[in-house]
C-alpha cells in the first residue's frame, strides 16, 4: 500500500510537471484573444459578404512595415453614401464629426524586438489569412495562430528564400532573383 | 504461508564467519546474515554470487553517449545548422564533452537505481531487523527452519558452539 | 504604455501631431521592455496565471491590452512605417550645411547630409548629428516669458510694443545682437525692422571671432570679408591654428576639399599645421610644428622672408632678415615649408585663425605673393560667416551703460556666458529698459533680460542660408513646433508692425530677390517647388570688387618684430580652443555631444588644461591634478591633462564648458574659459599670458581611452606615398591565412566595409550619427569612468612619439564582422552567430548577459548594458525623459539591462533597401544602403556595400593594396576592412 | 538485547588490531558501540559554544550574501566592478574557485577507495559534504553573474519551447560548464547519500522515536545490514567511484576550457586542464584541512581524525602545491617560446603590471607555502597545517583573479585597456558566499553522521 501511495505520488508529480512545462511554452501566447472593440467593427460583414479587398482599408500593408488600421476619413468613403444606419455607425459618424481619433484594441501584437514587415509579406503572395485566420468569417477579430517564433519559422523554413545552411548549397539564382529577405537570419526579424 | 526461522547473534565478526562456514557445510539454509558493516569473507563463506549491476552501469552508459551524440547532432547539423563562427556545423570535437558528462550521469544513475530495485530499498520503507543492533555492534544468522527436520536444533548448536551471545527461533513472513 | 508597438506609437506620434496634443503625452517607440524584468514579471504572472487555469479557477491573465490609434483623416503625406526624407538646413552653427532630415512617422529622427550641396556633398559634423536631439531637449522653453511669468504671445507682443512705439523718435538706439546671420531673407527682415525703427542697430557677435581677417582683407584687397579658402585647390597647405578640419569656418566643407586633395595619390597635398595646442587638423598634417598664439606673428613674418628670398621679389628687399631670430626654433622647418610652397606658386594655401590685424596682413601678402588670391583665396564669392565685429560688440556694452540703448534683442547669441566681459555685459543688461531673448531656453544672458520669446528649433521652422556667397540653401519644418515658440523672423515681424508668417515671408522674398537671379529656373512655382525639395541652389552673384593686394604689409611686419615674439615675463601663454564635441558651447546641454570623446583627449564630460609633458615633469604635474590658471583678467580651476604635441609653453583649454544655464545635461559641465582672455584695441583674443600653480586637490576625468600607445602592434598600418604602387615587394601581405575549416558560402549578399584611415581625420560625426541612428544610451561620466560608454562606433587615437613632435594616428572602431568570430563560439545561447549575409548578428531577446563574447572579442567593441539606461533616473538623459525618447529610431530595438549589443552594420537599414528592392521588383544595387556613419563621414572614409559583388566599390577597395584587416593573424577574417594611411614628408 | 561495552582486546577470536594495522588510523581500540556513539553524539548532544560562535558568523555573512543578491537582481550587475574591458572578475573567480574546493571532495572518497587507502575512512565523509556545498556555492554564480538571471533557462535545451528549432550552442564552453557541473553535482549527492545510508539506519535504530525516527527512517529507505545488500553495495560503492574519478578530472578540465578555448592572451593555453585540475585537488585538500583542523577539535573527535590523516593530506598538498609551481613556470615559458607578442606582453604585465602584487601574493601563497611540508614536524603541527591550509586558499583565490582579471585588462587593442576595482558588492559577495559554505557545513556536522561509522568499524575490526 506504501507502494501505491508513492507511485502515485510520482505519477502526479510528472503530470504537474508536464502541465507545468505546456503552460510555459504559452506564456504570451495569446492565441484566442478578442477583445471588445470601441465599435462592434464586423469583418464578415464588410470582408466576408461585400468582399471588400483587405488592403482597400488596410493599405499600410502594401507599402509599410505596419499594415495599419484605416482612419474613420476612410470608413465614411463608403459610409458616407450608405443610408443603414445602426448605432455602430452612428458613433463612427461621430467620431468622425468631432474629429477624434478612435482608440482600438490591438489584436495582433509582436513584442517589441520583433520586426514584422508586412509589405514584404504581402508583395511575397503570402495572404492575409494565412496568419490572421479567416478573417472574412469573423464577426470580432480574434488572434487566430500562436505568433511564436517556431510558428514563424514553420513557414521561413518550407519557404526560405535563402537556403537553410550557408554551406555550399548557396543557389546562383539567388542572387539574379529580387534580393531575398526571408531566410532564416536572426537579423530577418531582430534588429 | 509463514515460515520458522532461527536467529543466532553475535558480537564478533569471527565467531560469525566460522559460524556461517559450519552452518554452510552441516546443509543448513542460511536465509541471511546481518552485520553493521560488510564483514569480509562473509561472501565467500555464504556462497554469495558476485552483483552484476556492473554491467546495468555499462548498458545506463551507453545509453547516455549515444543520446547525447544524437541530440547534439540532430540540433546542430539538423534541426537548425546556423554559422557559429565559422565552425563545421557537425563540431564532433566540441560535442565530445557532453557526450562524457551524460554517460557518466545516465550510467552512474541507472547503477543507483538498478541497485534500489535490486535490494527492494525505497524511502520510508519499514525496516526489518532480526535483532535490534544489528545496525550498531550485533551479527545476525538468520537460517531457515523446516518445520518436518531437526535443521532446528543443528543450526542452534552449531551457533551455541560458535559463541552465539543469544538464539531465538521466530515465525514469520517471508 | 511601456510596450507599444511600433505600429501604435508611430500613429499615436501622427495623431498627436496632427491634432496638436501635446506630445509629451506620448511613450516610448518601440523598445525592448519584453527582454527586461517588467517583461519576465509579466511572464511570471501568467505562469501563475496558467498555474491557476491547471486547477481550474480561472484562465490564465493576459499581458495588458494595448491600443491603436489610426490618424482621424487619411494623410497622404505620411504612411505609418514609411520615413520621409526632406531636405533643409543646418542650424547647429553658421556653416549651415544642407541637410536631408529623417521623418518617421511624423517626427525627425536622423539628421543626414545632403549630397546636392555642392558644398559639403552630403557631408556632416558632430554637432550637426546630434542637434536633432536639442529638438527634443526638456530644458527648451515651453512658451514666451515676460518678466518670469509664463504669458501668452499676444501679451508679450503688447508689452514689447509699446515699449518699443513708446519713444519713437527716442534717439536711443534700438539693437539687435545677433551671432552671424547666413540667411538672406532675415537680413531682409532687419531692413524693415530698420524703417520701423530708425535707431534701430545690428550688431554680429561670434564667440570665436575672425574680425582680424576681415579688416586685413580690407586694408589688402578693399573688402572686408571673409574669403572662401578653397582646400580642394591647394598643393601645399599652411594652417596656422586655424582648425580646419574639426572646428574652423566650415570645417565639413574643408576636411571634404582636403580630403579630396589627398587620396588623389600624386597630386596629393602637402600639408603643414603650425599650431600651440593639438587639434583634429594638426593630428592629420604631414608636418605639424607646435608653436605658441605668440608666435604666430613672428612665425608668419619669418616665412613670408623665406618665401621671398625664393620668390625674389625686389618688393620684398625690405624682408630679408626680418621676423624669428636665426636661432629660433623651426628654422629649419620654415625653409622645408617655404620651399614647398614656393614650388607650387598658384597653388598654395597658407589660412590663420589669429585674430590679429598684422599677422592677417602679413598672411594675406603671403597668399597674394604665392598667387593664390582668386584661386585658392576666393574674396570675390566670400564666405558670410564669422560676420562678427569685436569693436562694435565692446561700443554696444559703453552704450548699454551710458543708457543709449532702450531695447536690446539677443538672437543667438549669449554674451553673459561667452563673452569676455560677460560680467560687464549683465551690469550693462541692467541698464536696457527693453532686454529680450530669442533664445530656445532660459539660458545665461536669458536669466538677464525682461522677455523670452523662444524661438523655432530650426526643424521646426522655415529659413534659408547663404554661408558662402551664391549658395543658396533652404530650411523647411520638419516637425509642428513641440512648445508654444515663434519663429525668431517672425517675432521681428511683428514687432516692426508688419506681421507676416515666416513661410509666406520667406517665399515672397525668393520671389522678389532670388528668382529673378536664377537664371533658366522657369516658372517661380516650379523653381519654388524644386528648390524646395533639392535643399540647395547655386545663384551666381556679383562678385565682391576686390583689387590686388595693396595693404601696408611692411608696417604689419614692423608692428610684429618690434611687439616681438613671446612676452619674456611671464611662463606660459593660454590658448583658447574649439573642440567638435563641444564647439562654442551652445550645444552644451546636448548629452550626445557631452558623451562625445574628443578626438584628441578622448575624454567625455568636461574640458582640461592641455600641458605639454615636459612642462608636466618640470611642475610635477600628473594628468587629474588640477590647476589653477590665473591670467590678469580671471582665474580657472582645471583638472590638467598631459598632451603631447602641446606647445611647451602653452597651455590650451577648450571651450564651450562651465555653463550654467543650459540645462541638467550641460550645466556645471567643466570650466568656462571666456572669461579669462581679453578684448584688446577691440578685437577679442584667443590667447592670454597666464600662470599655472597646483591645487594639490586632484579630479577624475572620465575618459573613453587610457593608453595612447600601440605597444609596437601593427593595428594602424602606414604606408609611404607612392609605396602603394610599387608591385611585387607587398604582394605577399595579401595572402590569405589557410582557413581551418571548409569555406562558407555566403547568401546572396556579403556586406563588409571599408575604412580609409588616410581620409578619416578624426572628426567625430559618424560617432554620433551612430548613435542616433542606432539608439544608443548615454551613460553619464560616472559610468565613462568606469569604462561602460557605450557607443557602437568609437574612434581610436594612437601616439607614436612623445613630446612636441608626435605622430598621431586616428582609428576609427566598430564591430569587424568577423567571419570566423571568436565571439559567436563561446555565446551558449546562440544569441550571436553569422547571418548568411556575413552579418555579425547579435539577438538581444536572446542573449543573457553572460559577457563572454565581449571577453573573447580581441577588438573589444561589445558593449553590455550594465545598468537599465532608459527609462532609468539614475541616468537622467533623454532616453528617460518622455520628450527625449521622440528621438529613438523606431526601427531600432531599444536594448534592456543585461543584454549585449554591437555594431550590426545597421542591419534596418539593409532590410529596408531589400524591401524597397522587392517592392520594385529589380535586384539590389551597390550603393542602395548607406550607413549611418558612412552617410555622415564628411570625406567619405567609410565605403559600405556588398563583397559578394565583385564591382562593388567596397570590394574593389578592399581588393586594393593598401587594405589590411586589423590583427589579421588571429585568422578572425573580419568583413571589415581598412586602408593604410599614407605618409608623406614632402610633396611629390 | 546486550548493547554492553565489550573491550575488544578481551576476545580471543580476534587478533589485536595493532598487529593487524601498520599504520594506525584510529587511536586506541574503540569497541564498535564506543564508535558509534561517539560519531552520533555530535548529533545527539547539544552544540558547544565553539559551534554557535561559527554559526553565528557564518549565518550573518549568509544573510549578507542574500542581500546582496537581492539587490543584484533589482539592480543588475552594474553594481559591480565590471567593464567594457573586463567582464569577468570576482564572479567567474569565485565560481572556478568554489568548483576547485569540491574536488578534494571526490578525489578523497572515489580515487582513494579505488585506491584501497584506508586513511580515507574517517575523511571521506566530511569531505563529500564539502564537496557538495562547494558545487553549490560555485553553481550560484554562473546564474547571478547573467544580465539576465531571469532568462537563465535559455542555457538548457529544452523541449517543448516558443522558439522551434533553436536550441543552444553545443560549442560553447559554458554549455559545456552547465552539463559537467549538473552531473558533478548529481553524481557526488548519490554517492555521498549512498555512503551515508547504512549511518542512517544506524541513527534510525538509535532513534527513540518521534519526528527523528521518522525522517531517519525515510532517508535510510530500510536498510537492515543484510549481507546479500551488502554485498551488492560494495559493488555499487566501487561502481560509483570508478565513475566518480574521471568525472571529477573532466569537471575542471571543462571548466578550465572556458579559458583554454578563447583568444585571450594567458587564457588561450593548452596547459590549463592539468594545470587546473592540479591546482583544484590543491585548494580542495587546503579546504578539508582547515575543516578538519576545526571540527576535530570543537567535536572532539581527534581520536578519529589523527595527525596521520594531517600528514597524508599535507603530503598531497606538497604534491599538487608543486605541481601547481611547475605550471606557473610552464606558462612563463611558453610565453616567452612562442613569441607570440600579445602572449609575451600579457605575461610581462603579468609580472610588472598594476596586478603585479596579485600575482605574487599568489606565488608566495601557492608555491612557496606548501614548501615546508618537505619536513615532518612541519606536517604534524596544527599551526602550522593551520596557517598553511588557509594561505593555500587565499592564494587559489588569486591564481584564478589573476588570470581571468590580468588576461582581460589589457589584450590585443591597447586603446580598449582598462582596469578592475572590485566594489563593496563584489566583496561583499565574495564573503557572502563562504557565509552560505559554512553555515551548511555547520549544519551538516550537527545533522548527520560526518564520519562513515560502518566504514570505520570495517576498518578497526576487520
Amino acid at each position: 500500500m506504501k507502494v501505491r501511495v508513492i507511485v502515485i505520488g510520482f505519477a502526479a508529480l510528472g503530470a504537474g510537471g508536464g502541465l507545468l512545462a505546456r503552460g510555459a511554452t504559452r506564456i504570451g501566447v495569446h492565441q484566442g484573444y478578442a477583445p471588445e472593440q470601441p465599435i462592434a467593427f464586423p469583418h464578415k460583414i464588410h470582408a466576408g459578404d461585400n468582399q471588400i479587398p483587405c488592403l482597400y482599408c488596410h493599405s499600410g500593408a502594401r507599402t509599410s512595415r505596419h499594415a495599419g488600421i484605416p482612419s474613420a476619413s476612410v470608413c465614411m468613403n463608403c459610409h458616407g453614401l450608405i443610408e443603414k444606419q445602426t448605432t455602430e455607425i452612428q458613433r463612427l459618424k461621430e467620431a468622425v464629426q468631432q474629429g477624434r481619433p478612435i482608440v482600438w484594441n490591438k489584436v495582433h501584437n509582436l513584442p517589441d524586438f520583433v520586426y514584422f514587415n508586412h509589405s514584404q509579406h504581402v508583395i511575397s503572395g503570402v495572404a492575409c489569412q494565412r496568419c490572421h485566420g479567416a478573417v472574412e468569417h469573423m464577426d470580432r477579430i480574434e488572434q487566430a495562430a500562436p505568433l511564436t517564433m517556431g510558428w514563424c519559422l514553420g513557414c521561413h523554413r518550407s519557404e526560405a528564400h535563402v537556403p537553410t545552411s550557408t554551406f555550399a548549397r548557396v543557389a546562383k539564382n539567388v542572387r539574379d532573383r529580387p534580393t531575398p529577405f526571408a531566410g532564416e537570419d536572426c537579423t530577418s526579424c531582430h534588429y | 504461508m509463514t515460515e520458522r526461522y532461527m536467529v543466532g547473534s553475535f558480537a564478533e565478526p569471527g565467531p560469525l564467519l566460522s559460524a556461517v562456514a559450519t552452518l554452510r557445510r552441516a546443509g543448513v539454509a542460511i536465509h541471511d546474515v546481518f552485520a553493521p558493516y560488510p564483514v569480509h569473507g562473509l561472501d565467500q563463506a555464504m556462497g554469495i554470487r558476485r552483483s552484476r549491476l556492473p554491467w546495468v552501469t555499462l548498458l545506463a552508459g551507453l545509453t547516455g553517449l549515444t543520446f547525447a551524440l544524437a541530440f547534439q547532432y540532430y540540433t546542430a547539423v539538423f534541426d537548425w545548422p546556423l554559422d557559429v563562427g565559422g565552425k563545421p556545423e557537425n563540431s564532433t570535437l566540441a560535442f565530445v564533452p557532453i557526450c562524457f558528462e551524460l554517460t557518466v550521469l545516465i550510467g552512474g544513475l541507472g547503477t543507483a537505481g538498478a541497485f534500489f530495485l535490486r535490494a527492494r530499498l525505497f524511502p520510508g520503507k519499514r525496516e526489518q531487523l532480526p535483532v535490534l543492533g544489528v545496525t550498531n555492534n550485533v551479527f545476525a544468522i538468520v537460517t531457515h527452519v523446516p518445520r518436518e527436520s531437526n535443521d532446528g536444533d543443528l543450526a542452534r548448536r552449531i551457533m551455541l558452539e560458535h559463541g552465539a551471545d543469544e538464539i531465538e527461533e521466530r515465525e514469520g513472513t517471508s | 504604455m511601456n510596450r507599444r508597438p511600433a505600429c501604435e506609437e508611430a500613429e499615436t506620434a501622427a495623431t498627436a501631431i496632427a491634432t496638436g496634443s501635446p506630445l509629451v503625452q506620448i511613450g516610448l517607440p518601440t523598445g525592448t521592455r519584453s527582454t527586461g524584468f517588467e517583461a519576465s514579471r509579466r511572464d511570471v504572472l501568467s505562469l501563475m496565471g496558467f498555474s491557476l487555469g491547471a486547477l481550474g479557477l480561472g484562465s490564465g491573465c493576459r499581458a495588458p491590452v494595448q491600443h491603436a490609434v489610426p490618424l482621424p483623416a487619411a494623410s497622404t503625406e505620411m504612411v505609418p512605417g514609411v520615413p520621409n526624407l526632406y531636405a533643409t538646413t543646418c542650424g547647429a552653427c553658421s556653416a549651415s550645411c544642407g541637410l536631408v532630415v529623417k521623418q518617421r512617422d511624423g517626427r525627425p529622427i536622423k539628421i543626414e547630409g545632403n549630397d546636392a550641396s555642392p558644398l559639403t556633398r552630403g557631408g556632416t559634423c558632430a554637432a550637426g548629428q546630434a542637434s536633432v536631439l536639442s529638438l527634443y531637449d526638456d530644458a527648451r522653453l515651453r512658451g514666451p516669458v515676460w518678466l518670469g511669468n509664463p504669458v501668452s504671445w499676444e501679451e508679450i507682443d503688447r508689452h514689447i510694443k509699446t515699449m518699443l512705439n513708446a519713444g519713437s523718435g527716442d534717439p536711443r538706439a534700438v539693437v539687435l545682437l545677433s551671432q552671424t546671420i547666413t540667411s538672406p531673407s532675415a537680413l531682409a527682415v532687419l531692413n524693415d525692422f530698420r524703417v520701423a525703427f530708425p535707431s534701430f542697430r545690428h550688431v554680429v557677435y561670434d564667440p570665436m571671432s575672425l574680425a582680424a581677417l576681415r579688416e586685413a582683407n580690407r586694408l589688402a584687397h578693399g573688402a572686408a570679408v571673409v574669403p572662401h579658402f578653397r582646400f580642394d585647390r591647394a598643393r601645399v597647405v599652411v594652417g596656422l591654428e586655424a582648425d580646419f578640419l574639426g572646428t574652423w569656418l566650415a570645417p565639413v566643407e574643408f576636411a571634404r576639399q582636403w580630403s579630396r586633395r589627398r587620396t588623389a595619390d600624386g597630386e596629393r597635398a602637402f600639408h603643414v599645421q603650425c599650431e600651440s595646442g593639438m587639434s583634429v587638423t594638426g593630428s592629420n598634417a604631414d608636418l605639424r610644428l607646435a608653436i605658441a598664439p605668440s608666435e604666430l606673428g613672428p612665425f608668419a613674418v619669418a616665412l613670408l622672408a623665406a618665401v621671398a628670398r625664393r620668390v625674389s621679389d625686389d618688393g620684398l628687399a625690405g624682408l630679408r632678415g626680418a621676423g624669428l631670430a636665426p636661432d629660433a626654433p623651426h628654422a629649419a622647418a620654415i625653409d622645408r615649408i617655404a620651399d614647398a610652397l614656393a614650388r607650387h606658386r598658384g597653388e598654395a594655401l597658407v589660412v590663420t585663425g589669429s585674430n590679429d590685424v598684422a599677422t592677417q596682413l602679413v598672411v594675406a601678402k603671403l597668399n597674394a605673393l604665392l598667387g593664390g588670391v582668386g584661386k585658392t583665396v576666393d574674396l570675390e564669392q566670400p564666405s558670410l560667416q564669422r560676420q562678427g565685429d569685436d569693436a562694435q560688440v565692446a561700443d554696444l556694452i559703453q552704450q548699454m551703460n551710458r543708457g543709449a540703448v532702450r531695447a536690446l534683442i539677443v538672437w543667438g547669441a549669449n554674451p553673459v556666458y561667452d563673452h569676455p566681459d560677460g560680467v560687464a555685459f549683465t551690469a550693462a543688461l541692467k541698464k536696457v529698459p527693453l532686454t529680450i531673448s530669442l533664445a530656445d531656453r532660459r539660458d545665461e544672458t536669458g536669466a538677464h533680460v525682461r522677455a523670452l520669446c523662444p524661438d523655432h528649433h530650426f526643424l521646426e521652422s522655415w529659413g534659408d542660408a547663404e554661408p558662402v556667397r551664391g549658395q543658396f540653401s533652404l530650411r523647411q519644418p520638419l516637425i509642428a513646433p513641440l512648445h508654444d515658440t515663434r519663429s525668431g523672423v517672425e517675432s521681428l515681424l511683428v514687432w516692426a508692425g508688419r506681421p507676416t508668417d515666416h513661410r509666406t515671408r520667406l517665399r515672397d522674398f525668393w520671389q522678389r530677390e532670388l528668382h529673378p537671379r536664377a537664371l533658366g529656373a522657369g516658372p517661380f512655382e516650379g523653381f519654388w517647388e524644386r528648390s524646395l525639395e533639392r535643399g540647395v541652389v547655386e545663384m551666381p552673384q556679383p562678385a565682391v570688387a576686390v583689387h590686388a593686394f595693396a595693404g601696408d604689409w611692411q608696417g604689419a611686419v614692423r608692428d610684429i618684430v618690434t611687439r616681438g615674439g613671446r612676452p619674456p615675463t611671464e611662463a606660459y601663454e593660454l590658448a583658447l580652443q574649439e573642440t567638435v564635441g563641444a564647439r562654442d558651447g551652445r550645444h552644451a546641454n546636448n548629452p550626445w555631444l557631452q558623451e562625445l570623446p574628443d578626438p584628441i583627449t578622448r575624454l567625455t564630460w568636461g574640458n582640461v588644461a592641455c600641458i605639454a609633458p615636459a612642462t608636466a615633469a618640470a611642475q610635477g604635474i600628473t594628468t587629474g591634478d588640477v590647476v589653477t590658471l590665473t591670467t590678469e583678467v580671471g582665474k580657472l580651476e582645471l583638472p590638467a591633462f598631459v598632451q603631447p604635441g602641446q606647445e611647451r609653453r602653452t597651455i590650451s583649454v577648450a571651450i564651450g564648458y562651465g555653463r550654467w544655464a543650459a540645462g541638467k545635461a550641460g550645466d556645471g559641465v567643466g570650466g568656462n574659459v571666456f572669461p579669462l582672455v581679453r578684448v584688446e584695441n577691440g578685437l577679442r583674443r584667443a590667447s592670454a599670458p597666464v600662470t599655472l600653480s597646483k591645487t594639490g586637490r586632484r579630479a577624475r576625468l572620465a575618459p573613453a581611452q587610457t593608453h595612447f600607445s600601440m605597444e609596437g602592434r601593427d593595428i594602424v598600418q602606414t604606408m609611404a606615398l607612392g609605396q602603394d604602387k610599387h608591385e611585387a615587394e607587398h604582394e605577399h601581405e595579401h595572402e590569405a591565412l589557410p582557413n581551418l575549416w571548409r569555406e562558407r558560402l555566403h547568401g546572396a549578399h556579403a556586406w563588409g566595409m571599408s575604412i580609409d584611415l588616410d581620409a578619416c581625420t578624426g572628426c567625430s560625426a559618424c560617432v554620433v550619427a551612430c548613435q542616433a541612428e542606432n539608439n544608443v544610451p548615454v551613460v553619464g561620466a560616472e559610468q565613462v569612468r568606469k569604462s561602460r560608454i557605450m557607443h557602437w562606433m568609437r574612434i581610436d587615437r594612437y601616439l607614436e612619439g612623445d613630446g612636441e613632435d608626435v605622430i598621431s594616428h586616428h582609428q576609427p572602431m566598430m564591430c569587424q564582422h568577423c567571419q570566423h568570430a571568436p565571439c559567436e563560439t563561446v555565446c551558449p545561447v546562440l544569441a550571436t552567430t553569422t547571418s548568411s549575409e556575413g552579418i555579425n548578428q547579435q539577438v538581444y531577446n536572446r542573449c543573457i548577459g553572460t559577457r563572454y563574447c565581449a571577453n573573447n572579442c580581441p577588438y573589444k567593441v561589445r558593449r553590455f548594458n550594465w545598468h537599465n539606461f532608459t527609462a532609468n533616473d539614475d541616468f537622467p538623459f533623454n532616453m528617460t525623459s518622455p520628450l527625449g525618447r521622440l528621438v529613438l529610431n523606431p526601427d531600432v530595438t531599444v536594448r534592456s539591462r543585461g543584454v549585449m549589443e554591437k555594431c550590426n552594420l545597421c542591419v534596418q537599414r539593409i532590410q529596408l533597401a531589400k524591401n524597397q528592392a522587392l517592392l520594385q521588383r529589380r535586384p539590389m544595387a551597390d550603393g542602395d544602403v548607406a550607413t549611418a556613419c558612412q552617410q555622415a563621414c564628411p570625406t567619405g572614409a567609410i565605403v559600405f556595400g556588398d563583397l559578394a559583388d565583385a564591382q562593388s566599390r567596397v570590394s574593389k577597395l578592399l581588393a586594393g593594396r593598401r587594405a589590411y584587416r586589423v590583427l589579421e593573424d588571429l585568422g578572425t577574417r573580419p568583413n571589415v576592412g581598412y586602408l593604410k594611411k599614407i605618409t608623406s614628408k614632402e610633396t611629390t | 538485547m546486550s548493547a554492553g561495552d565489550i573491550p575488544i582486546t578481551t576476545s580471543p577470536a580476534v587478533a589485536p588490531t595493532d598487529l593487524v594495522q601498520p599504520t594506525r588510523w584510529i587511536e586506541g581500540s574503540p569497541s564498535l558501540h564506543r564508535i558509534t556513539t561517539d560519531i552520533a553524539q555530535p548529533m545527539e548532544a547539544r552544540p558547544g559554544r565553539g559551534w554557535w560562535i561559527c554559526f553565528g558568523i557564518a549565518s550573518a555573512a549568509l544573510l549578507n550574501l542574500l542581500g546582496m543578491v537581492t539587490y543584484l537582481f533589482a539592480k543588475g550587475i552594474g553594481i559591480w566592478g565590471l567593464n567594457n574591458a573586463v567582464g569577468w572578475a570576482f564572479d567567474i573567480t569565485n565560481f572556478v574557485f568554489w568548483i576547485g574546493i569540491g574536488h578534494a571532495g571526490t578525489l578523497i572518497s572515489a580515487i582513494l577507495l579505488l585506491f584501497r587507502q584506508k586513511w580515507r575512512t574517517s575523511i571521506n565523509r566530511s569531505a563529500e559534504a564539502m564537496t557538495i556545498f562547494a558545487v553549490m556555492c560555485a553553481g550560484l554564480f554562473p546564474l547571478i553573474h547573467m544580465g539576465r538571471p531571469w532568462d537563465c533557462f535559455f542555457i538548457f535545451p529544452y523541449f517543448p519551447n516558443q522558439r522551434g528549432p533553436l536550441w543552444v550552442n553545443f560549442r560553447s564552453p559554458l554549455v559545456w560548464d552547465v552539463f559537467a557541473i549538473s552531473t558533478y553535482f548529481t553524481i557526488s549527492l548519490v554517492f555521498w547519500f549512498m555512503g551515508m545510508i547504512p549511518d542512517l539506519a544506524t541513527l534510525r535504530d538509535r532513534a527513540v522515536g518521534g519526528i527523528k525516527k521518522f525522517i531517519f527512517r525515510i532517508l535510510s529507505m530500510g536498510w537492515n545490514g543484510s549481507q546479500r545488500t551488502w554485498s551488492r553495495y560494495e559493488i555499487v560503492s566501487l561502481v560509483l567511484a570508478a565513475l566518480a574519478t574521471p568525472l571529477v578530472l573532466s569537471v575542471h578540465s571543462i571548466v578550465s576550457t572556458d579559458f583554454a578555448t578563447s583568444l585571450v592572451p594567458g587564457w588561450h593555453t593548452t596547459i590549463f586542464p592539468p594545470y587546473f585540475v592540479a591546482g583544484a585537488i590543491y585548494s580542495g585538500f587546503g579546504m578539508v584541512l582547515t575543516l578538519l583542523l576545526i571540527t576535530r577539535v570543537t567535536m572532539n573527535l581527534q581520536r578519529y581524525i589523527t595527525f596521520n590523516h594531517l600528514e597524508a593530506m599535507a603530503k598531497v598538498i606538497l604534491l599538487t602545491g608543486s605541481l601547481v609551481g611547475y605550471a606557473y613556470a610552464t606558462e612563463f615559458f611558453n610565453a616567452w617560446y612562442s613569441g607570440n607578442v600579445h602572449e609575451r606582453f600579457h605575461f610581462i604585465n603579468r609580472a610588472t603590471g598594476p596586478y603585479a602584487w596579485c600575482f605574487y601574493l599568489m606565488v608566495l601563497c601557492n608555491v612557496l607555502t606548501p614548501q615546508v611540508f618537505w619536513w615532518k614536524r612541519a606536517r604534524r603541527s596544527i599551526p602550522v597545517l593551520f596557517v598553511a591550509s588557509i594561505l593555500i586558499n587565499v592564494g587559489m583565490w588569486f591564481e584564478r583573479f589573476v588570470i581571468i582579471v590580468v588576461g582581460l585588462h589589457r589584450n590585443f587593442l591597447p586603446s580598449a585597456w582598462g582596469m578592475f576595482y572590485p566594489t563593496v558588492f563584489d566583496i561583499g559577495i565574495l564573503i557572502g558566499v563562504f557565509g552560505l559554505f559554512f553555515t551548511l557545513f555547520l549544519l551538516f556536522i550537527r545533522a548527520l553522521p560526518m564520519i562513515a561509522m560502518w566504514e570505520i568499524k570495517g576498518v578497526s575490526h576487520d
